[in-house]
């Protein structure tokens, strides 16, 4: 997977910064415009998907090498679950919106309103984009050699195993 | 406690969560975060009993939101679960050893068991589907976890069985939306008892009960079982044949069936047979293996048939206006086998995976004389198999009489035969896998076996000890009406349910 | 009216024809068929954030897809499985099909929602007092987030099972030598 | 009406999950019966004439910042489109996992007909 022609290339790393921000403008403007966590976080991992295809993988694992996002994978999931958590702690009950009900109102259909909504979503989006990711990557790195029915897979590639 | 409530879900999620960033060197850390997160959920588990209440979360009333229901059936439920993960996961700590990726292993454990919890505790039934298909895909990876031949095949045979049920339950779920136009239980069953069930809802219970049958491997729908739970490692089936098929498939079902639609006479009918035919066609299939696991997952689907018959023969005395004393026996029955049945078969599950280990096959024919070599774990499995068979002062006794004699009393005395044959016939697999397992010459290449040590050998004698004394659950009176007669209530009430939830 | 007809005939049609070709590589172009079509037909149906998800996991599903067909050895698989199961199959799917015609009769007329008619839906209370309850001005937001909240933890780890899952289905080796720890 | 249809559609899925024996065309199956559904869940919700479940300042009474009627009697309901998002990610994951299943089993026997694949006894 040597990527493609320059061209393509060139086009693709604007085009991925493009499609990076539209991502995050979706997942922070997800409580007042259609979108939100789970189709932001889906457009982030196809701005690096995107970039796969362009370059090849060894370069996306670079940028971003797969440990790393196995990790923000876990990180947003904690950070969703420590919401909840917070709810009950700061709230009284497990998932109490506390911010908007008792420290931030704010006003609404402005950017900073709802409370804890716009912070779980980006939450969300952080996992549903690196999680997707992690998932591409390791299936794009699985190369299966068909030269025999053997036993031990040594062909399978390594994917988290190294961290 | 039911402030607690939540925490039966977010200890094993959490923990999940934090697992995987336990890379190759934090092994032992993780396994022993793991083990502290069973150990919790048991003590909470121990808690919760007698406790009943409804938990709203996020401040939300019944109507808007999403509640936590706790009552009599849900804390057994949540009782077996964590006395079955907890040992489980004490013989996993060494078990799973032998295999690579233990922290992600941990992980889809943990998942597992917070998925099954969550699947108790709802009350709100898309909330349901979502736990079940927790609980559901990691048993799919679980299953799949070793990467050989076998278990891959057996994974997507599953897998495919299993998204098949889940999409039926989701249609369910919409079909019943679009008749009620509410998702909370205790909503549905109050509009279906409002509006009679209609052929919209009609159709939505087949569905369940197609979905959630297929969830427990009743006869029709077993394809999946004899292949998934041999593949999975020793710890997985266990926690498979031990709850997973429980919660997942006959929790549900009865939440389902007597809760929110309300027994009939159909039904209850429909219960009786699909339990006939698990317990008379597993048995037989079963006699016949020689793989050892393959013949403890066929004795999981006849076993499950008892549990699926008792709840059934009493929802049917229920619904024909019967003797309600004699309707309580049957349930009484039926639970009480599935708690018996999740700790001797889990028990017996861990046995083989401790003869496994030290064998390298599960082939019973190439075993033999290891009575000698391994004597924790021969008298281990010969208490499960004792109980499994309806010896007498074990547990598997007490649940096969409640179940003859409710059977007696409401007349159905071929029922009660069956029962008694099916018991014999239960006798003969597992003096099977005695006398070949454990006794007999010991071959050449067995020589070298060892008895397996530590924490494996804990886990199984925890179980042993707890399937001695499981008879005192309806022999002491204040054990059995703090833990067994609650949740009989809760399937004897029927749709009173959405009452006391509305109320509580 | 009329529109949604045609994307759902349009979708029937892509569906037939994903479940009979005998290419694979069509049948997952034909997927991606019925995806965008479902897709278009959420915009119609005023769902506009279901309409964004679907296709964008639409895409990903369908490199999924593709990734796992591509170069592969595709042998054309034509055929069903054993004759006599096959035919028990369409059998039982036709029944289920004459069911479904009794049950769609006892759903709402299409396009007169159900929650309009039950008088205690939550719905109605989503959209009356979703905004000052939550503060979100996107009231499928204020469900997903703050209602059912407890929904989206579960639907989050269900793709965080499912990424582990496929991880270690992957992995490269899933035994160690057998060797005894304590020695 | 157009519940029939999506009901024809669920059935198509469910017809390629039981009968074909491609292993991919199964998954395919499976996500058919998937979008059928999801449109279904949705259609249950829809109003002639509705509008999104999105407030925005047109449907704000000017002064109190109350809700205005016309949104309340034409917005769709928003709670099967929750439903829905949860179930779209639902089968995304399912999808994810069951093609590595899929991958991995290719790798092992080169082809993706079960029935060539089939080792394990009934």
């Amino acid at each position: 997977m040597k990527g493609m022609t320059v061209v393509v290339k060139t086009i693709a790393s604007w085009v991925k910064v493009l499609i990076f921000l539209f991502g995050i403008y979706i997942i922070i403007f997800g409580h007042l415009t259609p979108g939100g966590g789970f189709a932001g976080g889906v457009i982030l991992a196809s701005s690096y998907v995107l970039l796969m295809l362009a370059f090849g993988r060894e370069f996306v694992e670079e940028n971003l090498p797969l440990p790393l996002a196995s990790k923000l994978d876990c990180v947003g999931a904690f950070l969703f679950a420590l919401i909840a958590v917070l709810g009950l702690v700061l709230g009284g009950s497990f998932f109490v919106n506390f911010l908007y009900q008792k420290y931030l109102p704010g006003q609404a259909l402005n950017l900073i309103s709802a409370g804890t909504i716009p912070l779980s979503n980006i939450a969300i989006g952080l996992k549903v984009g690196a999680s997707l990711f992690l998932v591409i990557l390791s299936l794009s790195m699985f190369k299966p050699d068909l030269s025999g029915t053997e036993k031990d897979s040594s062909f399978v590639v390594n994917t988290t195993e190294k961290e | 406690m039911i402030r607690a409530l939540p925490a039966f879900v977010v200890i094993p999620l959490v923990s999940a969560f934090v697992l995987p960033v336990f890379g190759k060197k934090g092994k032992s850390a993780a396994t022993l975060l793991a083990n502290l997160a069973t150990v919790a959920l048991l003590v909470l588990a121990i808690a919760s009993i007698g406790k009943s209440g409804v938990y709203e979360v996020g401040n939300w009333p019944i109507r808007v939101g999403i509640v936590l229901v706790l009552d009599g059936l849900s804390s057994l439920m949540l009782l077996v679960i964590s006395v079955v993960s907890f040992a489980a996961m004490l013989f996993s700590a060494r078990y799973m050893e032998q295999y690579t990726a233990k922290a992600k292993y941990l992980s889809l454990f943990m998942l597992m068991v917070g998925g099954m919890n969550g699947v108790v505790l709802s009350g709100d039934i898309f909330n349901l589907f979502v736990f079940l298909e927790i609980a559901s895909i990691a048993s799919y990876a679980l299953v799949g976890f070793g990467c050989g031949n076998e278990e891959l095949e057996a994974s997507f045979k599953y897998m495919v069985l299993g998204s098949i049920a889940s999409i039926f339950v989701l249609f369910g779920v919409a079909l019943v939306y679009g008749n009620t136009g509410s998702l909370n239980m205790a909503y549905i069953s109050k509009a279906i008892q409002g509006s009679g069930l209609n052929a919209g809802l009609g159709f939505a219970l087949a569905l369940f009960i197609v979905g959630f049958g297929l969830k427990a491997a009743l006869v029709p729908f077993h394809a999946w079982l004899p292949d998934a739970h041999p593949s999975a490692p020793a710890p997985i089936s266990a926690m498979l044949s031990g709850v997973v098929i429980k919660t997942l498939g006959v929790y549900a079902l009865s939440r389902v069936v007597f809760n929110v639609f309300g027994i009939s006479i159909p039904t209850g009918w429909l219960l009786i047979v699909l339990g006939l035919l698990s317990m008379v066609a597993g048995a037989f299939l079963a006699i016949g293996q020689w793989d050892l696991k393959r013949l403890m997952a066929y004795s999981s689907i006849s076993q499950m048939g008892y549990v699926v018959l008792g709840i059934g023969l009493g929802g049917l005395i229920i619904a024909g206006g019967g003797n309600l004393a004699w309707a309580s026996l049957a349930i009484l029955g039926g639970l009480f086998h599935l708690v018996n049945h999740a700790v001797y078969k889990s028990l017996l599950f861990l046995t083989s995976g401790s003869v496994e280990m030290s064998t390298g096959t599960r082939e019973m024919r190439q075993m033999g004389g290891l009575a000698e070599k391994m004597p924790v774990t021969r008298a281990t499995c010969i208490i499960a198999s004792a109980s499994i068979a309806g010896i007498p002062p074990f547990s598997g006794f007490w649940s096969k009489l409640i179940l003859v004699v409710a059977a007696i009393q409401a007349h159905f005395y071929w029922v009660a035969a069956i029962i008694v044959f099916v018991s014999l016939c239960t006798l003969i697999m597992y003096l099977k896998v005695q006398r070949y397992v454990f006794l007999g010459e010991l071959p050449e290449n067995l020589q070298q076996t060892k008895e397996n040590k530590n924490s494996m050998l804990v886990a199984m004698i925890f179980l042993a000890c707890l399937c001695v004394l499981m008879g005192l659950l309806v022999l002491v009176p204040s054990l059995k009406q703090s833990i067994l007669d609650p949740a009989v209530q809760v399937l004897m009430d029927g749709v009173k349910y959405s009452a006391t939830v509305m109320k509580m | 009216m009329a529109v949604f007809y045609i994307l759902l005939l349009f979708m029937i049609i892509a569906a037939i024809i994903a479940v009979e070709t005998s290419d694979l590589l069509s049948s997952v172009i034909c997927v991606g068929a019925i995806g965008f079509g479902g897709s278009l037909m959420f915009l119609f149906l005023r769902a506009p954030d279901i309409a964004i998800t679907q296709i964008v996991v639409e895409v990903l599903g369908l490199i999924i897809l593709l990734r796992a067909t591509i170069s592969r050895d595709l042998t054309f698989i034509t055929g069903d499985r054993e004759f006599f199961g096959t035919v028990v199959s369409v059998v039982i799917i036709l029944v289920i099909c004459l069911a479904g015609i009794k049950v769609v009769e006892t759903l709402p007329d299409f396009g007169s929602a159900i929650f309009t008619k039950v008088p205690e839906a939550a719905s109605q209370t989503y959209i009356s007092e979703g905004l000052a309850k939550t503060g979100a001005a996107n009231l499928v937001a204020s469900v997903i987030l703050d209602f059912r909240a407890y929904d989206t933890l579960g639907e989050a780890t269900v793709l965080f099972t499912s990424i582990i899952g496929a991880t270690v289905i992957l992995r490269k080796k899933a035994k160690k030598m057998v060797e005894d720890p304590d020695e | 009406m157009p519940y029939a249809l999506c009901f024809l559609l669920f059935m198509i899925g469910l017809y390629c999950a039981v009968v074909k024996k491609n292993m991919v065309k199964i998954v395919i199956g499976i996500m058919v019966m998937e979008y059928a559904v999801n449109l279904f869940l949705i259609m249950l919700g829809y109003r002639t004439g509705g509008t999104a479940p999105i407030v925005d300042k047109t449907y704000l009474e000017s002064g109190t910042g109350q809700i205005a009627a016309s949104f309340i009697n034409t917005s769709v309901d928003p709670l099967p489109q929750a439903l829905v998002l949860t179930a779209i990610v639902i089968s995304l994951g399912s999808l994810a996992l069951m093609i590595s299943i899929c991958t991995r089993t290719y790798g092992k026997y080169g082809t993706f007909d079960i029935t060539e694949i089939r080792r394990l006894k009934g």
